[in-house]
């Protein structure tokens, strides 16, 4: 790309995300203070870091799923490669399509396996069949979940196991053809061996994704991402690279953190 | 050793206490649901006595059951249940089919669409019109709906019975189960997982999509649990559809604008004395409503478990 | 997002606003059609007041005419008498009767002193009548005839016109006067409402809080506890009416153990709580259910029986639930029509008893409506009634829930 | 279906790390031999500039080592697997530094004195450790308790004609004046392959460590602390 | 003791439990397959094992919590100091005051914390107000919770943090002087600090109670417990000291899932 | 409030092992310097029988760690803490073992040639070894990167030292044909002391590891690299 603006826009860096000074509140608290991190594309990100420090509003800040929250709000910018994600003029829908989210509890739709996978594309308005059954077998492989599924596409998603519907509900994200996946603790319901599965998963889909993650469990964090960020009370206390922070951090408040003392 | 004084005489009470309430407990249990049989004995045991040949002035079971006329001021009286039975239908399922798109459409608003100020509000509207007796609504039905009914049908030509007929027994009772299907769906609407919400509206869908798409699809079994009510609600409702029925003498009813006759209205018309024929005979209608809401129950159930096209095996 | 989803987004939303109008207008109509006939009706008088209007024969102690002005503010359809100092007007009573009603009477007139005449140990206590009472008939001695003659319905004369008239030329003085209290009150009605309110909580509550602690706490999770639970769902889905049936079939015999022989509020009582049975052990299990099981395990694993567990955990956090329950158990008595038409009676029973038939409200309601002429004055009085009560107990219940819900919150 | 896919994707990983890092001592340690039976510094200064690359590998893989147990928390047969390795490349770095001495002696001997021939037990010594290097990381690749347990008894071998060759050169020297220098390199050249024998046997005790879950050495020494305690008494 | 029969009756082993050919079934199910294992008294056991294996199962029936369950049936024996717990004049109710339980939810009863503390004493007819308040006092200093909880002992025990508030249960079960406190995965409803101070909670107590925990933490059994036993599929597959079943696991069942592999 | 108590106290507990561990190797190091100068076998004798409780002390620490890293999964700090000591401690039984090869090198000279003087450079250089064991060890029970630092600067001493001697060695082997076998058993203990240094200037580098988390050298040798890489060119 030879276009001086499209080299501007797009980040030097390969951050996908680029957030400055962003504070949030609820009503008058404030939940996240003056927070700055590049995400990295086709990386694993984690947050971690105690309960209510703010990794999950700064998650759901990336795809603007704090808008449907009453009373919050944001001061700070987020740029996805290079545009600001705030402003007036981006389409939230369309941003949703770009950066999927996977919650805590599995969540699948109460339809058929199909169905879910390709819910997204109807809202699309994809109607085409061949399309859809194409995208929905990709998106199942993808989510390596093809195999148990492909011969139950029509059965009722409420009837697999909790491992693999939040397989599915990633592969219902994957079917939008994301940049990014949000992870909100996408395995604190489910049991070692399913967790297991969804880790392998994401190192294997952050070739092509870029995966956020949050995690209570920072041996997850350390097994599975990239790069570590740790939260306290709303700051920001230290990124980098996992192994350096998991080997050599430079706060005594993560040290103590992840080393599982504290105060 | 356990260092706590504990005494064993306590202990033997505290089992003796708990045996004896137990008993209680289990008592009341019992005698709530015996009445249901009791009922079913009771009311069967008195309306079939009328069919039996050692009552005096004994009906006839055919007749009465495929007959099309109830005519009790004849001598001998006859009393035929046919034509009530499929009028009672006609103005149930009317109801039903007038009140249940908008119950559905209220509920999804009330709890998904309203402004946060004004839910509390239609919340309220609904509470209220839930809470409101039979009676009251058939007051306002015999003294404002027949009114609408005739001026209707002024409009269209025809002639009312002061606006008494089928129309006005449906509207009224549209109004009387629109809070019921509306109440069941607002709590299965409210009670969808919000994460399967979020979930939708992470996926790219409009907050409207969602609701139609997700959100009624999660709440759907609630929801026909709410029609099912209504409809028994519509079935069974007695005091305000007989002040606006008209009770015709035959049938069955197909005009809107004509007087009806439901088994309920039957029931409490021309109440006088308390024995004979024509007040044994209530019991049989009794049976036969029993009897329709009965069937009417299975058919929803089989219609709901087939709808939808997801198989839950 | 592209525009036809936007398009579609709109018809949605609207569509939801317009069913909701829906409903607020025909809450707004109900409202208003029952006010706007009810409310001149209603007044304290007719809360307190008896249905069937009572007779009373009345001396007036000094009879002799007097001049009296007529006042200002008389309405014009009130007919006055100058000599005896009070008006008349033609009106039409709640069983559509033709009736005089007094509607002025002066300081010093002579109907104001007046004493029984009915023969009895009351004979001679003095009676002061207030404005609004029938007049049937009043006597004085006539000029004409030379003796004691009757004027109103029970002489010849069908109008205020008419009597008034015939006092002013033939009166030489007043005698006597036989009234009739205004009636078409409710007083009777709501005093059955209120025992049949008691009765019904006394038998329902404790059998139906009992009933559901054994389905809920006690009972092996079987079939045999599975069909008494659908035995008593099913409950739910009878409809009043053949609640009444049973009630005259079933209980009545039971009542007959009590000597009732006839339909009574305790009859109706009992028919009310196997109505509501469904209604207290729902309501009640609703709130065992929000009960943690954490609790029980708790409580159990620290070595209390099952009933200290039962008496000491799960009820007294259940109370809101059965609160909840009382209060829509009352809501439904006050609403109950069909089943207490077959179990109370449609006669209006101004002095209930427990042994004895009488309406509710809502049967009144009933009562009035159906009679030769409906009377939508006095039924809508007794819906504002109703509807004000039934209000105040949905805003019970609201907070009541709230508390219940705020429990567990954090 | 294996899972945790990521983490035996790292631990292949390492294990290539060290068998690469073992087939460098062993070719180390078999330049080691030639440049001495040759005399040649050139080899010899080869694998002392190479050693550089052995002291970063070993390194690299302490690292990585450290880096799985802080991120993957591994347990049992995986913990023993990391551990041994952590333990067992120490031994291969020293026997790759006992290689840089060696070849730092045979410059210092073709320095001093051209014209030796080498003692046959000396080149003997040297094949056997060669031998026993290869035999240990064998018993590493294969995870081979056997070979393992073949490799420490070679050790012995090793230090018998250690000590064979020890005696032979203080003869030597005390015939052979001239040339003591020499001869005391070659000594400490055969002290160099000995020890390097006993760093392979090591590594052969890791093996087993990592196969048994505990050291080799321990009953052995524990029937023979027995032994003597014993005999003590 | 010089008595044979008490000697016979005690544990020589110094085992509180001994299990021998334990079947449980839930109807036809069935959960738990001959299962024989001995709990050492004052000791940390750990039960670890895949979601569905059966630990809980177990566990309740050391205080007989699965009468509780319709359709649990029992096979084989317990005894708990040489008597068996399932025989026929067990007294249940006494029994559980022996054997304490924690859950994995905290589940203070909504009422003071002074209040929940005596709960059982009071269900045990104690009223006397001085027994009770020495009680309370010494069962909250046990569970670490005295000096946080001790100015504010009348406030309702749900204002409690969810850390607190488990630690309130365990002083809960304590005040009745158990023998065995029997834990159910006690911190998975809680945050990493929280389960930090449990699991030095469970540290100090092991010196006078015998602790049996259920968790589904791999990394939490090993961190606390002395001894480890490993469920699959209902059966015992090994138990053994902790440190060498999490160092030499002698099964490859035990190996795999510990180490986090499967199948 | 520190948590996880119990996995601190286990730390101590690692730490007091250590410790316990590094004075029997300096007290066993300490020993031979006696033994050595006094030619006394039977001190010799000691410090070699002692060996086999240093060994056991190694495999002990050993599986301390392991269990350590097994059960409480360690991270940063105190990861590099145990992994510092998993690698420490092999240097310091190295040490020991040292401390018994010279011991038994004594016993040989005793045993063929009593009346020997043991060269001033040896004592001093034995005295080096020493003071450098008890310098690392310091620097391990202070977590003093600057002793660790100095530690490892004093090393280059005991190397220079070292040199020094086996040159005098071989030149007194040349003129002193009686005692060949002696000298070089003096010279091999002299190796044997080096050895001793070169492990706990290790030592000293684990230490800085730990504290840094980084390898002390690294840098250093990145750099020696790099200009070395400079100059090839
Ligand atoms: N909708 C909300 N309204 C008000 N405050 C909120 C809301 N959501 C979160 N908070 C507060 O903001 C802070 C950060 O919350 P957030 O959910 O981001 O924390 P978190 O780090 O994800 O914690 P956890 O690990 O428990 O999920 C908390 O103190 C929380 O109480
Ligand atoms: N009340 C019950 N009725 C029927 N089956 C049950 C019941 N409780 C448990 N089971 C079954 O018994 C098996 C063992 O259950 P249990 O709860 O002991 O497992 P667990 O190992 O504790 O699992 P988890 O880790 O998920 O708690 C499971 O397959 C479960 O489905
Ligand atoms: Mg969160
Ligand atoms: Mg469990
Ligand atoms: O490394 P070493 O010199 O002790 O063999």
């Amino acid at each position: 790309m030879q276009d001086t603006t499209a080299f501007l826009a797009a980040d030097p860096a390969g951050n996908i995300f680029e957030v400055a000074d962003l504070d949030v509140y609820y009503d008058k608290f404030q939940a996240l203070k003056k927070v700055t991190i590049d995400i990295p594309a086709n990386e694993v990100t984690a947050f971690i870091g105690p309960s209510g420090c703010g990794k999950s509003t700064l998650l759901r800040c990336f795809n603007r799923m704090n808008d449907l929250i009453e009373g919050c709000r944001i001061d700070g910018t987020i740029r996805m490669e290079g545009t600001d994600i705030y402003d007036r003029q981006t389409d939230v829908v369309k941003l949703r399509t770009e950066v999927g989210m996977v919650f805590q509890a599995p969540n699948p739709f109460p339809m058929s396996i199909f169905d879910n996978v390709a819910y997204g594309l109807r809202c699309q308005g994809i109607r085409d069949m061949k399309i859809l059954r194409r995208v929905v077998e990709e998106s199942l492989k993808k989510a390596a979940l093809w195999e148990e599924a492909k011969d139950h596409l029509h059965r009722n998603a409420l009837k697999l196991s909790g491992g693999q519907q939040q397989r599915l509900c990633i592969a219902r994200a994957i079917a939008l053809e994301p940049k990014v996946i949000l992870m909100d603790e996408p395995t604190s319901a489910l049991d070692p061996i399913a967790t297991a599965h969804i880790e392998d998963l994401i190192e294997d889909l952050k070739k092509q994704y870029t995966i956020i993650i949050v995690t209570h469990s920072m041996s997850q964090a350390a097994r599975i991402s990239d790069k570590t960020a740790f939260f306290l009370l709303g700051d920001l206390v230290e990124v980098g690279e996992t192994s350096e922070v998991f080997h050599v951090p430079r706060d005594t408040r993560t040290e103590d953190y992840i080393s599982g003392k504290f105060g | 050793m356990k260092t706590l004084p504990i005494r064993t005489s306590y202990l033997r009470r505290k089992k003796i206490i708990d045996l004896a309430a137990r008993a209680i407990f289990l008592l009341a249990g019992l005698i709530a649901a015996a009445m249901i049989v009791l009922i079913f004995v009771f009311v069967a045991g008195r309306g079939i006595q009328v069919f039996l040949p050692g009552y005096a002035n004994a009906q006839n079971l055919g007749e009465f059951l495929t007959g099309m006329r109830w005519r009790p001021d004849l001598s001998p009286p006859v009393y035929s249940v046919l034509f009530i039975v499929i009028n009672t239908v006609i103005t149930a399922f009317g109801a039903a089919v007038l009140a249940f798109p908008v119950s559905v459409m209220t509920a999804l608003f009330i709890v998904k669409v309203a402004p946060k100020s004004l839910r509390l509000f239609f919340t309220t509207v609904v509470e209220i019109l839930a809470a409101i007796p039979s009676v009251v609504y058939g007051v306002f039905a015999a003294g404002s709906i027949t009114r609408l009914v005739s001026g209707l049908a002024a409009a269209f030509g025809y002639t009312t019975y002061g606006g008494s007929s089928m129309l006005a027994v449906i509207l009224l009772l549209a109004i009387m189960i629109f809070p019921t299907i509306t109440s069941l769906a607002i709590v299965s609407i409210a009670s969808v997982d919000r994460n399967l919400e979020l979930g939708s509206l992470a996926l790219g869908a409009s907050q409207m999509e969602t609701n139609f798409k997700v959100v009624l699809s999660a709440a759907k079994s609630g929801i026909f649990a709410g029609l099912i009510l209504g409809l028994g609600r519509a079935f069974g409702e007695a005091t305000a559809v007989s002040m606006v029925a008209g009770n015709k003498m035959f049938g069955p009813t197909f005009n809107l604008f004509d007087t009806t006759r439901t088994l309920t209205t039957t029931m409490l018309s021309g109440l006088s004395e308390t024995a004979g024929v024509d007040y044994d005979i209530r019991f049989s209608i009794g049976v036969v409503l029993m009897i329709v809401i009965l069937i009417t129950n299975l058919l929803i159930r089989y219609v709901k478990k087939h709808i939808g096209g997801v198989t839950n095996e | 997002m592209s525009s036809r989803r936007k398009f579609a987004d709109a018809v949605r939303t609207a569509v939801t606003w317009l069913s909701t109008s829906i409903s607020v207008f025909v809450l707004a109509a109900i409202f208003v059609f029952v006010f706007s006939r009810g409310w001149k009706t209603l007044n304290w008088e007719i809360l307190t007041s008896d249905y069937h209007p009572k007779n009373i024969m009345a001396n007036v102690v000094d009879g002799e005419p007097g001049q009296f002005a007529r006042p200002d503010d008389l309405p014009a359809d009130a007919v006055f008498s100058e000599r005896y100092g009070f008006a008349l007007t033609d009106a039409v009573d709640h069983q559509k009767e033709k009736q005089m009603v007094l509607t002025y009477i002066a300081d010093d007139s002579p109907l104001t002193a007046a004493v029984n005449a009915a023969s009895g140990p009351t004979r001679g206590d003095p009676i002061t009548i207030t404005e609004d009472v029938q007049i049937q008939r009043i006597d004085y001695m006539s000029i004409e005839r030379g003796r004691k003659s009757p004027a109103g319905f029970m002489g010849s004369q069908q109008t205020a016109a008419e009597t008034i008239e015939r006092l002013e030329a033939d009166g030489e003085s007043l005698i006597g006067f036989y009234y009739q209290s205004a009636g078409g009150g409710m007083m009777g009605s709501l005093l059955a409402t209120l025992m049949l309110i008691g009765l019904t909580l006394a038998i329902a509550l404790p059998l139906g809080v009992s009933a559901a602690v054994y389905l809920h706490e006690l009972a092996p999770k079987n079939r045999v506890t599975a069909i008494l639970r659908s035995l008593i769902e099913m409950l739910s889905g009878v409809p009043s009416i053949v609640f009444g049936l049973m009630g005259m079939t079933l209980l009545f015999s039971v009542t007959a153990l009590f000597g009732i022989t006839t339909q009574s509020i305790l009859l109706g009582a009992m028919t009310l709580a196997v109505i509501l049975f469904p209604v207290i052990i729902r309501q009640t299990e609703e709130a065992l259910l929000v009960v943690p099981d954490g609790l029980r395990m708790a409580s159990l694993s620290l070595g209390s029986s099952r009933t200290q567990m039962i008496f000491r955990v799960i009820l007294p956090n259940a109370v809101p639930g059965i609160l909840t329950a009382t209060l829509l158990s009352i809501s439904r008595v006050i609403g109950e029509s069909a089943a207490l038409i077959y179990t109370m009676g449609v006669a209006i029973n101004d002095k209930p008893e427990i042994g004895r038939g009488g309406t509710t409200l809502a049967v009144q309601i009933w009562t009035v409506m159906t009679g030769e002429q409906p009377n939508f004055e006095l039924a809508t009085a007794i819906s504002i009634v109703i509807l004000i009560i039934v209000l105040i107990l949905n805003v019970s219940v609201k907070l009541v829930s709230a508390r219940l819900n705020r429990k567990w919150r954090t | 279906m294996a899972v945790r896919i990521e983490f035996q994707r790292e631990l292949q990983d390492l294990h290539e790390q060290i068998i690469r890092m073992g087939a460098a001592v062993e070719q180390a340690i078999g330049l080691a031999v030639e440049a001495l039976i040759n005399l040649d510094t050139e080899l010899a200064q080869q694998v002392i500039d190479g050693d550089d690359v052995i002291d970063e590998m070993e390194r690299s893989i302490d690292r990585k080592c450290v880096r799985l147990i802080a991120l993957q928390q591994p347990v049992a047969r995986d913990l023993r697997d990391v551990t041994a390795n952590l333990k067992l490349i120490t031994d291969l770095e020293r026997i790759a530094d006992h290689a840089t001495d060696i070849c730092q002696a045979v410059k210092t001997i073709v320095k001093t004195h051209y014209e030796i021939t080498i003692p046959h037990d000396v080149v003997v010594l040297a094949d056997m450790t060669r031998r026993i290097i290869r035999a240990a990381l064998d018993s590493y690749v294969n995870r081979n308790k056997e070979q393992a347990t073949e490799t420490i008894r070679m050790d012995k071998n090793i230090d018998k004609l250690y000590k064979q060759l020890k005696r032979y050169f203080v003869h030597q020297i005390e015939i052979d004046r001239e040339h003591v220098a020499t001869l005391i390199d070659l000594l400490l050249i055969a002290k160099h392959f000995e020890r390097a024998g006993d760093h392979a046997q090591n590594v052969a005790e890791w093996v087993i460590y990592f196969i048994e879950g505990r050291h080799a050495i321990y009953e052995e020494e524990e029937a023979a602390h027995a032994k003597k305690a014993n005999r003590d008494r």
